[in-house]
């Protein structure tokens, strides 16, 4: 019936894309997210080899830590797909697969964490939360998984929401980072 | 500006640009830097405002923030301290509260009316008759103080911002300064909050030694690396110390909010000058030493001709240099520490002319200037739990006890000279940055995740302070004779002594009878003599009085400030930009924004019951179970049985609380062994999410289950109508939609619209044949508009809520939250066949046992006699010819389909049987007749349309 | 706004939680009478004093919890105990 | 029991007021000051408008005179000198209605009862609709309300606007106004006035006011409990910071502190206390004529005479007993109140403060005897409470008096829990003070 099937990002507003590189905004809701949950004494959870609040680079994969024995693996479809495969099923094991469920921003730059403060109340700061910490918390009075994944010498997070909220995240977002002259990007769905 | 001054030292305002402003409808001019009140004493504008109360001439006491007489309306904005806000070119400035005009004179009606103006008047008069008081209020609303809101005003941008600093000080003052500087110099972040526009407190109006002191510490504070805000206040402190900060001073914002989880507090807001209490007091002329010193070091602007100096402290005395130097005449100096004392000002209405001195010698002046001592401005350590100790010695109250997370120092913390100040301060600010160390140490600690603590506990020197001394200060809050105690409420010291021999002899009491302290300035004037006043009317100490509680906020805070930027977050399906675009008109559920309708809700209903209609049902909760022990939870959560749910089957139950009280309904299905689909009411996802949650890992924690949400994940349409399977089978090629293959109550997956991984389940709340479709979102909007496209010659319409609606209620089904309340139990739902009792346990079990045996409201199907009236939906049903109440609608619609009204409602159960009739009254208040209907569905009860 | 210490996320502002009250153990459904089932849905302790009660971390891990607080300072004590308890309040 | 005592407070007029400041003469005290008797008839616990109401109909309908009304801190230092003070019958259910119905009957006859003017403003009472299920609601006690003859219907936007211009009714992108239940007879009082009001007229009849004297224990004989309190017991009289007293009848009208005072008799209720916070701003020229109220929004809101806006919302979200204040409650206010009135931005909040309020399960209150003879209660006011003060002391004071349960309070009696007998108020959850 149709032979390409486009990925329908929850962000339909069409902001102008900026120059800026202080403070950058992009969509990245078509990315794969996979979402693994394995009690701590599952092969699986070994495997995955992160604890609640931190992250791991594997390969073209990202593993996320975000929620006791849950873990949250973004990627492009591939590279996610086979990481999920090569994972051992036994014990109270559980795959959902939520690229559809939540939408997926990177918040970039200098003022990226002055970007959060006006937002969320949680301790954007070098000691509490240092690159690679991944938190959960509400941004906007959403509830929101939070990142930090620095790009270089540039803060970086990513800021995954439920889908339904995903236009209003943004704009909330874009509204907080109007002091810093935030200016919206255009990102490829892959992360590494 | 006939009483500005030549160029003096540390001024504050800058004479190469000049502004002009308007004042009461006249225009003047002023220099940039100045606030409206040295504006308008530089222009000789001496009389402000008027009086609450007696309506007397009002002019500057203290020139500040605090001036209790210095409210005046900018614009659209009432209420401004016009002591603290700067004038800006071509601002609109009145006064308020001026009737009848802010120069005429009503000397002999105060008079007349002050004497029965007691406090608490008000209760003892209007008492009779009855009837009057409402024009009684009337009057007396039209006196009410303050200034006038424009309704029109614009929000403005108001921003907010949560921080973490280590250090918060609050006063940038010589000590506060101090304190931030050591704090930073330990490595400390550090928050520097200083309500005046500029930092330096009383240095800004000092000697030629304190500005060389502002000029070092400022020097030192802006290399430091602390985050400076000036014209912003700590307005409070709240449990573990969480402080509020007000910032006037943003560059885009109007006002921003800081919300600031401080580890540790530093207090440092010096010491207000206090007022005293003598007859004649708030004559225009009478000010404080802090406010002449103000004006003439600051604002270059001459207070008066000729003055009489009331001084018990060195404030007072510097005042005397001060004025001297530019040429006000001191007739007369009064020492307080030397027995001597003022005793009546005195003058007409509008100014002072003459003070009479305890010697009894009158002395001509326009100037009268007092420095009594202070008030420690306690608040934000009071907001901490402390609560402040007299020291009669030096004639102030003190924080008591030692919090560990909230310091004080500076003036409020004691005396010394400007070495001891400094080296407390600076000890203040060694001690909070080890402090805050400390708990940024411990709350890394308690954050079990995978980040390392950053080294180990630190172990800095501990507490090093030395305390200041408290230097001796005569107690003087009342002369001999009486006077104003609370300006801004117009209470006068025989008030408060009145009010106390009547019984309200208790601080507390006597606040709310005489409203002393309860002004604008909340007691930061007012407090101490307010207390001095009851204790010498009482023979009781000052200590045994004790004070009224401070309470937050610290300086009073604009609605805007507070309410920010406002998070208000809405959800929205992957098809909202379609309903946009094609004029659906919203309606709001919870945080979700759905069509309520296109157009024609009946129409809408009418074209799904002929031909086929979509819905965007992607509200709907929807939450994934995944596990062996599925059922077990399933069991406990629902009151019928789950065990044995074949896949591919889908199945209804309803939920409980554990008072058996309905909380949601909705359906599950099995897809695979180990997985399911439950889905609940829109408003009810969150809440059974978190529920199922609670079971789990509270009482069985042995069970095996994830249960995760996806309601977002799917974006779900309800295909309804007798044509839909032809619909969706053009769609769908790989699962077989034959009756027979996918009966209804079932459960496919498969491919839609070439959209892989797709659930279609054979239900419907509409009560026709129906396929719900949920599509991973990502494709929702492209499924939606093929089906659109491939049954146009279907004649499909998209539908909305109201239409949905109608259809469910023909069908009698039921809306929790609706039809049911907060205490409807499951057996008045007319489904006892899915409550099983004897399962082990389920949620509400005992209750719902009980509940069986007894004879609750039933919800039965309704329809009136006359087929046109439709009652609005909370009609109560009543015993024929009486007011008992016997039920009421809880749902009713006109019905397309059938023609005629359709009621859903809750009745006792003498009302309930099939066939009675009942007695509506209609919100107009007229009677009509209704029946009980058979079954719940008013439309194929057989359920024909929807098995087809 | 209280900082409530999650054993999972560390402190954290109560309006990212959500409070359960009381934590008072299930009566055994089968045997409970009902004077037993209706003192555990609806009296309380209510002390002021030490109370251990429930929270939720709502916005945080999602974990159920249970702690000890004062109701009359708002301090916590002892560490959270996870997976206490906490009955089924809806 | 008691004699009746004959002297009559000076009493309070305008020509009064004139003639002693004329003078210069004070008045005579509000309440008498006295030592604490070692035994009363009557002990009644709290001295706000609960427990002060029900001493005062002792002495006035049932010429009980021998009571002693014991406070912790001053008279109205609890939830009645921090609320709202709003006042209003429009209930839901029917025993509701007739309750808070009589109460406003008592409260329009009150300044002249006690002489002392209560400021009584019967200005309407506003409930705004932001959804259907609200709007419905509204319908709901508007009908129940019609049915007992009480002023109370529901309105439409325009009709709201014209009552109160300084909200949005603009089909407002968030929080529209859909509608709202009018009830012309609600209002506000003077809470402050209505606490002394009854402590003066008590203290006429011969009633004893004790402040700073705080109740420490209860004293029970013969109950179910190891130390012979709880049920089946008697009480005997109370320990208090200033001496034991005996007394056959103790009267719990402690609001907030009710278990606490309950756990002395050894009686369990379902009560969990709560602070609910309250606000007001400085004061500006009167522009809002009713008090208005938004359940979704959790705010409510009436103007004084004085000119200052006096805002309240719902309680906080945990248990405690500490009345301070919160910042998220002015927040979460404000925004509200903006989202309603977008005008008073400029607006400024002068204070804000907490009072405790004892939460039951059903938003109704507990009421009359318990299962320990001799101890009655008079509690669970919540966040509504103000309002019922003098039926609560009138039906109390019924009860004392005849030892018999009076209709009008017969839904609110203690054994309703255990029975599974909730009242009906709980059917609609919406906020109500
Ligand atoms: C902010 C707020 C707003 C409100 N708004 C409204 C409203 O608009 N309308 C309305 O109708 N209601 C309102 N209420 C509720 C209302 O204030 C209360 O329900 C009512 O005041 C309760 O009165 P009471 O006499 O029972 O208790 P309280 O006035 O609380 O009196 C209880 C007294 O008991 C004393 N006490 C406690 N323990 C002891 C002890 N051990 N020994 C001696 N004395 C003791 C306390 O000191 C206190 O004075 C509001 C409440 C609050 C907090
Ligand atoms: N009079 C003088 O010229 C002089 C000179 C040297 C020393 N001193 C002594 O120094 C002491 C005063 O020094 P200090 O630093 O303690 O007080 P200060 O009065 O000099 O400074 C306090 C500052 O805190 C600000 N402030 C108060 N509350 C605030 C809040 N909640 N938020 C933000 N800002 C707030 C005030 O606006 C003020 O500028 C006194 O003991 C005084 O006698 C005075
Ligand atoms: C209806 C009402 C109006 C009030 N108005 C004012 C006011 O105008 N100014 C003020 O300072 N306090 C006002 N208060 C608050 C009291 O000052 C005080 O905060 C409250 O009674 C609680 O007592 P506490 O703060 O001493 O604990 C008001 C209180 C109520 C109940
Ligand atoms: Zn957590």
């Amino acid at each position: 019936m149709v032979d390409v099937l486009r990925f329908e990002s929850p962000v339909t507003t069409i902001y102008p894309t900026g120059e800026t590189e202080d403070l950058t905004l992009g969509d990245l809701s078509e990315i794969t997210k996979q979402i693994v949950r394995a009690d701590s004494k599952t092969a699986a959870a070994e495997q995955l080899a992160v604890t609640f609040g931190s992250s791991r680079i594997d390969g073209d994969v990202i593993v996320l830590g975000q929620r006791p024995d849950e873990f949250l693996l973004v990627g492009t479809p591939t590279a996610t797909a086979s990481l999920v495969e090569g994972l051992d099923r036994s014990g109270h094991v559980s795959v959902i697969d939520h690229t559809h469920s939540r939408a997926m921003f990177r918040l970039t730059g200098s003022n990226a964490s002055a970007t959060l403060e006006k937002l969320c109340s949680v301790d954007w700061s070098e000691p509490m939360t240092p690159n690679g910490a991944v938190v959960s918390a509400s941004l906007a009075k959403v509830g929101c998984d939070i990142a930090r994944l620095d790009r270089g010498p540039d803060r970086s997070y990513l800021i995954a929401c439920d889908r339904s909220f995903a236009q209003y995240l943004f704009d909330a977002i874009i509204d907080a980072g109007n002091e810093f002259d935030i200016a919206v990007v255009a990102l490829a769905p892959t992360l590494v | 500006m006939t009483r500005r001054l030549p160029a003096q030292a540390g001024e504050v305002i800058n004479r190469s640009t000049p502004l002009s402003f308007k004042w009461d409808g006249g225009n003047l001019s002023a220099f940039e830097g100045d606030t409206i009140a040295s504006a308008l004493l530089a222009n000789d504008k001496r009389i402000v405002s008027r009086s609450m109360k007696y309506h007397r001439p009002r002019g500057y006491l203290t020139a500040d923030f605090w001036d209790p007489n210095g409210f005046v309306q900018v614009g659209d904005d009432p209420n401004v301290r016009s002591g603290h806000r700067l004038v800006e070119n071509g601002m609109t400035i009145d006064p308020q509260n001026v009737w009848p005009s802010l120069d005429y004179d009503m000397k002999a009606a105060n008079g007349l009316v002050g004497r029965f103006l007691t406090a608490g008047f008000y209760y003892k008069t209007f008492i009779k008759p009855q009837a009057m008081w409402p024009v009684y209020e009337k009057v007396l609303a039209r006196f009410a103080p303050g200034g006038t809101v424009d309704l029109d005003t614009p929000h403005g941008y108001h921003d907010k911002r949560y921080a973490h600093p280590d250090v918060v000080v609050a006063g940038g003052g010589p000590a506060g300064m101090a304190a931030a500087i050591s704090a930073a110099s330990l490595g400390a972040r550090v928050m520097l909050v200083e309500h005046e526009h500029a930092l330096g407190g009383h240095l800004r109006w000092g000697n030629a030694e304190d500005r060389r002191l502002l000029d070092e510490l400022r020097g030192k504070v802006e290399g430091a690396g602390v985050e400076i805000l000036t014209n912003s206040t700590v307005t409070g402190r709240y449990e573990d110390n969480w402080t509020a900060i007000v910032q006037r001073s943003h560059p885009i914002a109007v006002e921003r909010l800081i919300k600031a989880r401080a580890k540790v507090l530093v207090v440092a807001p010096g010491l207000i000058e206090r007022p005293y209490v003598f007859t004649g007091n708030d004559k225009p002329g009478v000010m404080l030493s802090g406010a002449v010193r103000r004006l003439i070091n600051m604002y270059a602007v001459k207070p008066g001709e000729r003055a009489v100096v009331f001084t018990g402290n060195a404030d007072g005395d510097a005042a005397i240099v001060d004025l001297e130097r530019v040429g006000v005449t001191v007739a007369r100096v009064v020492d307080a520490r030397q027995g001597e004392n003022i005793v009546v000002a005195k003058g007409g209405a509008k100014a002072l002319d003459s003070v009479e001195l305890s010697d009894g010698s009158v002395i001509e002046a326009d100037l009268l200037v007092t420095a009594v001592g202070w008030t420690a401005p306690t608040s934000l350590l009071n907001m901490a739990g402390d609560r402040p100790v007299y020291h009669a010695g030096s004639a102030r109250f003190y924080p008591s006890a030692e919090i560990h997370n909230v310091l004080a120092t500076g003036g409020i913390a004691g005396d010394g000279d400007a070495d001891q100040l400094l080296a407390h301060a600076e000890a203040t600010g060694r001690l909070a940055a080890n402090r805050a160390a400390a708990v940024a140490h411990r709350v890394q600690d308690l954050t079990a995740r995978a980040l390392p603590v950053q080294g180990p506990e630190p172990t800095w020197p501990e507490d090093d302070r030395q305390s200041l001394p408290r230097d001796s200060h005569p107690a003087l809050f009342r002369s001999t004779t009486h006077g104003i105690v609370d300006y801004s409420e117009d209470v006068d010291s025989k008030d408060l002594v009145a009010a106390a021999k009547e019984g309200y002899d208790s601080v507390e009491l006597l606040k709310r009878y005489t409203t002393a302290t309860m002004g604008p300035s909340q007691g930061k004037l007012e407090t101490v003599n307010t207390v001095a006043v009851l204790a010498e009317a009482r023979g009781e100490t000052i200590q045994e009085v004790g004070t009224t509680v401070w309470r937050p906020p610290y300086a009073p805070i604009t609605l805007g400030a507070l309410g920010g930027r406002v998070f208000e977050p809405v959800r929205v399906s992957s098809i909202q930009s379609w309903h946009e675009a094609n004029g659906a008109t919203p309606i709001l559920a919870g945080a979700w924004v759905r069509p309520d309708h296109y157009g024609d809700p009946a129409a809408e209903v009418t074209n799904t019951r002929t031909n086929v209609g979509i819905i965007d049902v992607t509200p709907l909760g929807k939450l994934d179970l995944q596990g062996p022990d599925v059922p077990k939870l399933l069991n406990h959560l629902y009151t019928n049985k789950w065990s044995q749910l074949p896949v591919g089957s889908v199945r209804y139950g309803i939920m409980c609380a554990e008072d058996g009280v309905v909380l949601d309904d909705g359906v599950t299905g099995r897809l695979s062994d180990n997985r399911y689909l439950m889905t609940t009411t829109s408003s009810g996802a969150a809440t059974i999410w978190e529920w199922a949650e609670n079971w789990l890992q509270t009482e069985h924690p042995d069970w095996q289950v994830h249960v995760t949400p996806v309601t977002s994940g799917f974006t779900s349409i309800n295909v309804a109508g007798p044509k839909s399977r032809a619909l969706v089978s053009r769609l769908v090629d790989n699962v077989d939609l034959g009756p027979d293959a996918f009966d209804y109550m079932q459960v496919r997956s498969g491919t839609v619209a070439g959209v892989p991984n797709c659930f279609m389940w054979r239900i419907g709340f509409t009560g026709e044949l129906s396929f719900e479709l949920h599509v991973p979102s990502g494709h929702g909007l492209h499924v939606w508009t093929a089906l659109l496209e491939m049954g146009n010659d279907l004649g499909v319409k998209p539908f909305g809520l109201e239409a949905q609606r109608i259809m469910r209620l023909e069908k009698g089904h039921f809306i929790v939250g609706q039809d049911t309340d907060g205490l409807t139990k499951a057996p008045s739902l007319g489904m006892n066949g899915l409550i099983k009792l004897d399962k082990d346990d389920f949620a509400g079990k005992p209750e719902l046992a009980w509940a069986m045996e007894q004879s609750l409201p039933s919800l039965v199907a309704i329809q009136t006699t006359d087929p046109a009236e439709v009652p609005t939906e909370a009609s109560q049903i009543v015993r024929a010819g009486t007011n008992e109440i016997l039920g009421r609608i809880t749902s009713s619609r006109m019905s397309p389909t059938l023609d005629r009204s359709i009621c859903l409602g809750q009745v006792l159960p003498e009302a309930a049987p099939a066939g009675t009739e009942l007695t509506i009254v209609m919100i107009d208040g007229r009677r009509i007749t209704a029946r009980v209907m058979e079954h719940q569905a008013h439309f194929d009860p057989e359920g024909q349309r929807l098995r087809g | 706004m209280l900082l409530v210490p999650c054993p999972n996320c560390g402190p954290r502002n109560s309006a990212d939680l959500r409070y359960f009250g009381e934590s008072h153990e299930r009566p055994n459904p089968a045997s409970a009478s009902p004077h037993e089932w209706r003192s555990y849905l609806y009296l309380e302790d209510n002390p002021a004093d030490w109370l251990k009660e429930s929270w939720f971390c709502r916005s945080g891990c999602r974990r159920y919890f249970t702690l000890e607080r004062h109701t009359g300072t708002n301090e916590f004590r002892s560490p959270p105990m996870p997976g206490n308890k906490v009955g089924g309040k809806a | 029991m008691g004699v009746l005592q004959k002297s009559k407070p000076a009493r309070y007029s305008a020509v009064g007021l004139v003639r002693r400041g004329l003078r210069g003469d004070t008045w005579p005290r509000v309440w008498r000051e006295v030592p604490l008797k070692k035994s009363y008839d009557v002990v009644i616990i709290g001295g706000g408008v609960h427990g002060l109401a029900t001493a005062y109909y002792l002495a006035t309908n049932h010429g009980i005179t021998d009571v002693a009304v014991l406070d912790k801190a001053y008279l109205g230092s609890g939830g009645s000198g921090r609320n709202t003070a709003i006042v209003r019958s429009n209930y839901l259910t029917p025993e509701g209605v007739a309750f808070y119905d009589r109460s406003l009957q008592l409260y329009k006859t009150m300044a002249a009862d006690l002489n002392m003017n209560v400021m009584f403003s019967e200005r309407g009472h506003m409930t705004l609709a932001h959804t259907d299920g609200a709007l419905r609601t509204m319908h709901w006690r508007a009908e129940v309300n019609k049915l007992q003859n009480i002023n109370s219907s529901v309105i439409d936007p325009a009709e709201v606007k014209k009552l109160a211009p300084s909200l949005d009714t603009s089909s407002h992108p968030r929080y529209p106004i859909l509608g709202a239940l009018y009830h012309p007879p609600g209002g506000t009082i003077r809470h402050d006035a209505v606490v002394w009001g009854y402590a003066r007229g008590a203290d006429a009849r011969g009633v004893e006011m004790h402040q700073k004297t705080e109740v420490l224990d209860i004293t029970v004989e013969g109950g179910s409990g190891p130390d012979g309190k709880g049920p089946g017991g008697t009480v005997t009289g109370v320990r208090t910071s200033k001496g034991d007293i005996s007394a056959p009848i103790v009267v719990n009208c402690t609001a907030g502190w009710a278990t606490l005072i309950s756990d002395m008799a050894g009686v369990r209720l379902p009560i969990s206390t709560r602070p609910l916070q309250a606000a007001v701003t400085e004061p500006v020229k009167v522009f809002l004529p009713t008090v208005v109220v938004s359940g979704s929004l959790h705010v409510y809101v009436s103007q004084t005479d004085r000119g200052e806006l006096v805002f309240g919302a719902s309680v906080d979200p945990f248990n405690n007993y500490s009345v301070r204040g919160s910042l998220d409650f002015t927040e979460e206010l404000a925004s509200h109140v903006l989202e309603l009135m977008p005008g008073i931005s400029r607006m400024r909040l002068l204070r804000q403060w907490a009072g405790l309020c004892d939460m039951t399960p059903d938003y109704s209150p507990v009421m009359g005897f318990t299962p320990v003879q001799g101890f009655l209660c008079d509690v669970g006011w919540g966040t509504y409470g103000f309002k019922a003060g003098p039926v609560s002391g009138e039906q109390m004071a019924y009860c004392i008096a005849t030892n018999e349960t009076p209709e009008l309070i017969s839904a609110f009696n203690l054994s309703r829990f255990a029975a599974g007998e909730l009242v009906g108020e709980k059917g609609a959850a919406a906020v109500g003070h």
